[in-house]
């Protein structure tokens, strides 16, 4: 096992793909020859060469068009967003062109596409470089959507993102780029579609995404010592497949669930949860069905107000504390 | 309006020469583009195509002259305006009809509609119902031929409206800087939907007039002319193979319909539509081909047979069940499957 | 009272706004020599002129860049974009311009502007053009969200939508456009963000939205009449703002919560809506809550396809009959 | 890398003259926007701000040729690499110093960062940080100006990466169209983020080579002239106010540090960077107001009050709290709120 962060966990996802397959290709902005704006594709120029590694303009819908074009002409391309923020200037490419190709035209055009990008708060970037906006994509028909917490996760689901024959939409969080970990050596791939159950509790369930699964489980420590709260954390690592299995599963145990989102309260994936939840646990839940997200504003960009509008360690733990009683 | 649009050519004129072969296949496409197209407006009219639908009658040349300039692994994309740049390709007229009418039988299944037409099969690439959205996927496919130096070419067809729309541009730029093997083909048909397009843009040709903001050349011409439109085909596809990068060509044409079914066209000015009528594709072909000597046998019994083709594939698609309900559920995955969980 | 269809009513709303002040100006593709594609907007051009009714190219963020530059310089424009599925093209002025500059200018900068747009299946216009996207715009923070079901609320809420010092974005039933309705004569304003209790009842309640509410209230008839189920029905109508208090108060009464959603699923307003249920009504509710959508999938075009798709007044009976047992 | 823009240049010189009390004007807004972005860069280094910043330094005579010729109630629409743009309508130093270091005197009340710049009082209508969307935003102030025959004009900035996204072409369509009273300003840097802008583009000059596709005319100018670039915004600002429609002005500059704080600007070639300090906007002008007779002394004392203000805003800035915590649930809507439901 290597120690390697998550942001060079996404060159190596990509490098190992890049070795094996020579389909596999990537384009973005400032992507190939400055390493990418988090650095998080430095050497994959030098490696590859710029047929295969390919700067380009500020353009995404031409971005996202083109992995589009050439996945379905035998190419297997990755293309980067550089702030999952800017998703929404090539909004119509993801959701639908891309999304809607294969159903649309019975199956005759298959997509296997990766879009990478930068998601989420915590770097005092501001309202258009901030969010979390995962649940746009889990809300499109047709893309799969995955979000990892680990280094480990981030090669892994990456290598199967770019082997699966389906678009996949990557995020990438920006907060954890820096953040360390074990890799696996060697050939690393994962699969899509699967929760991990990170700690086991018996009093309440906690599912949580990306960064918030790393709240959750410093909440979970702190509720189990100062509080004698004992938490079980769901990683759900892809929204789309959704692992309902493992998910509903371990609501069943505790009969309590808690959701902590990132993104702005208002149709984000912990109310899909949620609602799942409510039809299909509704007999073992014990009390009503929390959800910890960011209120439903814009995020602010002072370092002050950007850190009390985002789910912190403390408010999951006062949240779940209150709730518990 | 000014339909004299020789006038404005200012491209080379192509030294491709057309064989006899090639003029009778032009017709012959010409022909079913035009027969199936008003069959389908006739079906319209029996309530067995549902939804909206956008013909191409009057602009069959452009259509065809590309379609027989293409080579069979060439890549066609258009727009939701696409029945005949599918048929172009030699996709099956039972599996076009079929679709605009929701049967099984139906290129898509009855899944896409009369907007997405697509057979991979034949290089139709797809029917994109969004303005401008496969400017950069058609740019896309030619980044993979060109990657895998297969000597493909891409072909994208719009219209004239689509050319203010930002994904245009951002096309345009990206397949200019790569030299991408992409033509890209505006249909200058005068109008958006109902809006004159000189209305809402600030050159006169909307196409054209832009090609120097991407460093390529400036090429009206007559797309009313299947001759014309062929070897400006062949010769631009030919570059782009040889690895010239992309070309845009402003075709400029009419349609004889509305936009869609719901439109009736009153918006167009008086004596518009007779003075095209006038430079009718079709007849002009016709006439071409007997002043080049053809009998009017010849013309007669091609006519006769497209007709039976169109008529054959109208009962085949009429005879087609409507689809089962069990295709919702398939296909949104490769696996065939719409599964979102486990 | 006249009785005016649903197009006629987006009209007739637009005219009393435009007459009574003269900053509101209307812009899109083909709205005015054609008077829009869906002719909801026949007449305005003629009444109003061209200065104030402009027919634009095809450039959907050119027209909501204009809308949000004139809103911020004093005009209060409403524009269209033709179709829902189009605001992909111009989500970004939506989603991070016109929905966060109020909050990122600390209020400087209003932006009293409205978005119209035609929403929704059942036309057999396939996957592109026949998306119901309320929760695209109800996930964004800072955008209101509306959505009438019947002619009396197109035009009272879309005047009221003008007249609010915020954005608007208006979503009209596209298979609504011909309904015949009662409409109040002369000036009508209705007020955003309240609730309409169409149908009281006492075993469930079904809170349904645009052409949901109709579909709706033909299964409550069926449910009463045929299977002596009686159905509270609840006209959302703003998704943003949301009429809690009234959805809640109902909800409580019945003990029983059906969302009824032409969307698909994932992420869906029916979600939102029921996790506020599953946190805030949990004890007095009875049993598990469930969710009638469109399955996730994009939307077929076959007319046999499409109404087998999307919620059926059948399958609503259906659902909440099995549900009911 | 080819710094003689001289050269490059269309225009015909503007006729317009500059008097004495312009030039201290425009001397002084230099001094003060360069002053105050190198402050804000010491501040960073104090990690006194946090997040991202972009500084304009090296392109400051832009900022001050355009915001000299300004009427008051104009309009500046610009971009995250816009202190420079606010502060040269004369919004507060210490609102812009606050705001990047998220103090309650910001411009913003720390709610929106470096990259938000806003000051609505003084015409400073916000900075995007989304490229190309404040292009078509610019268009729409331009246009409700229009409306109300108010002849205010509507300045928009933006750099030469920008030139290559969809909304640049739809805003510039739309703008010339409607003849808008728009002026859209490309600071013309040579790099997007750190990509040079001629890998990525199709010509030479990313906005005036593209002109001709709006139907205006092909202006380069020299950037880091303040005088050329007065006089520029001044003529087409007249030209605009009377009803001649937009502008499209492509103006070479080049920038001093790396693209944003985290960029040490390693990508450029050797030797480029001091080329273009030898060009360097402040001293060149400097240079000029010696030669024109204004007195070292008058520079100095102008150079030095410069100096105080930056230090009296830092000094400010620095004593101002941090936001309260009530302020996040502020200001969504215009009753003041956040509140989606009842
Ligand atoms: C982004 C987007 N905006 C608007 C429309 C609606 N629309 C469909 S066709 C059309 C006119 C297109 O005109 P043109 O490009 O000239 O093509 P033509 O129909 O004349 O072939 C419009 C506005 C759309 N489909 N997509
Ligand atoms: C839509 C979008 N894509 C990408 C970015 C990231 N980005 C920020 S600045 C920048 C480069 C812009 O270059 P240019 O327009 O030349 O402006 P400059 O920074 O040189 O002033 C990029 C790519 C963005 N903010 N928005
Ligand atoms: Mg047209
Ligand atoms: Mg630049």
């Amino acid at each position: 096992m290597a120690e390697l962060t998550y942001r060079d966990a996404v060159a190596a996802g990509i490098a190992q793909e890049m070795e094996r397959d020579e389909r596999v290709v990537f384009l973005g902005e400032d992507i190939g020859a400055a390493g990418g704006v988090f650095k998080a594709t430095v050497g994959l120029l030098e490696k590859f060469g710029p047929k295969r590694v390919r700067d380009t303009p500020i353009s995404e819908q031409a971005i996202l068009g083109a992995a589009m074009g050439a996945a379905m002409t035998g190419l297997r391309p990755i293309a980067e967003i550089m702030f999952s923020d800017f998703l929404a200037v090539c909004w119509d490419i993801v959701a639908n062109e891309i999304a809607k190709t294969r159903y649309m035209t019975n199956g005759q055009i298959s997509l296997p596409l990766v879009i990478r990008t930068a998601n989420g708060a915590g770097s005092r970037f501001g309202a258009q470089h901030s969010q979390a906006v995962e649940n746009w994509a889990m809300m499109i028909p047709g893309i799969k959507v995955v979000a990892p917490a680990f280094p480990a996760d981030v090669k892994g689901l990456l290598a199967a993102a770019i082997r699966d024959p389906d678009p996949v939409l990557f995020f990438e969080q920006k907060s954890l780029y820096s953040m360390k970990g074990e890799v696996p050596d060697g050939e690393h791939v994962d699969e899509l579609g699967k929760a991990r159950v990170l700690r086991h509790g018996s009093d309440c369930t906690i599912v949580a995404l990306a960064s918030m699964v790393h709240k959750s489980l410093d909440a979970a420590s702190i509720l189990e010592k100062e509080h004698g709260i004992s938490c079980t954390v769901v990683d759900v690592r892809s929204l789309v497949p959704l692992d309902t299995q493992t998910i509903l599963s371990e609501i069943g145990k505790t009969g309590r669930l808690f959701t902590v989102e990132e993104n702005p309260r208002l149709c984000g994936w912990g109310a899909e949860i949620a609602s799942i939840a409510a039809e299909e646990c509704f007999w073992t839940l014990d009390a009503p069905i929390i959800r910890i997200t960011t209120p439903h504003i814009p995020l602010p960009s002072a370092d002050k107000l950007e850190d009390a509008t985002i789910p912190s360690v403390e408010r999951i733990v006062r949240e779940i504390r209150e709730k518990m009683d | 309006m000014d339909t004299n649009v020789k006038r404005k050519k200012t491209a080379a004129p192509p030294e491709i020469e057309i064989g006899q072969e090639t003029r009778m296949e032009l017709y012959r496409q010409q022909l079913e583009l035009r027969y199936c197209e008003k069959r389908a407006y006739d079906l319209f009219l029996q309530n067995l195509i549902k939804g909206t639908s956008h013909l191409s009658l009057g602009q069959e040349a452009i259509a065809a002259g590309f379609g027989v300039a293409m080579r069979p692994d060439d890549w066609t994309f258009c727009t939701y305006r696409g029945h005949a740049h599918t048929l172009a390709r030699g996709a099956s007229m039972t599996g076009v009809l079929g679709e605009l009418m929701g049967r099984e039988c139906g290129l898509l299944g009855g899944k896409g509609g009369s907007m997405h037409l697509t057979d991979v099969s034949k290089g139709a690439m797809g029917s994109y119902a969004i303005i401008g959205a496969h400017l950069p996927v058609a740019a896309g496919a030619a980044w993979s031929a060109q990657y895998r130096g297969s000597e493909q070419v891409a072909v994208c067809f719009f219209g004239d409206g689509t050319t203010n729309i930002g994904a245009f541009h951002e096309a345009l730029n990206m397949s200019a800087v790569w030299k991408l093997p992409v033509i890209f083909v505006c249909e200058n048909n005068l109008y958006m939907e109902y809006t004159p397009i000189k209305d809402v843009t600030a050159v006169e040709h909307p196409a054209a007039d832009r090609a120097s903001a991407y460093g390529l050349e400036r090429i009206v011409i007559d797309g009313n002319d299947a001759d014309e439109v062929y070897k400006t085909a062949a010769k631009y596809m030919d570059r782009a193979r040889k690895g010239g990068g992309p070309a845009l060509i402003e075709a400029m044409t009419y349609r004889h319909s509305g936009h869609s079914r719901a439109d009736p066209g009153k918006y167009r000015p008086e004596g518009e539509l007779e003075k095209w009528l006038e430079r009718d594709p079709i007849n002009m072909y016709r006439s071409r081909l007997l002043e080049l000597g053809f009998a009017e046998a010849t013309l007669k019994d091609m006519e006769a047979e497209a007709m039976r083709q169109v008529d054959e594939a109208t009962e085949a698609a009429k005879a087609s069940p409507v689809p089962s309900l069990a295709a919702i559920d398939k296909d949104v995955w490769a696996d065939g499957s719409t599964a979102w969980r486990n």
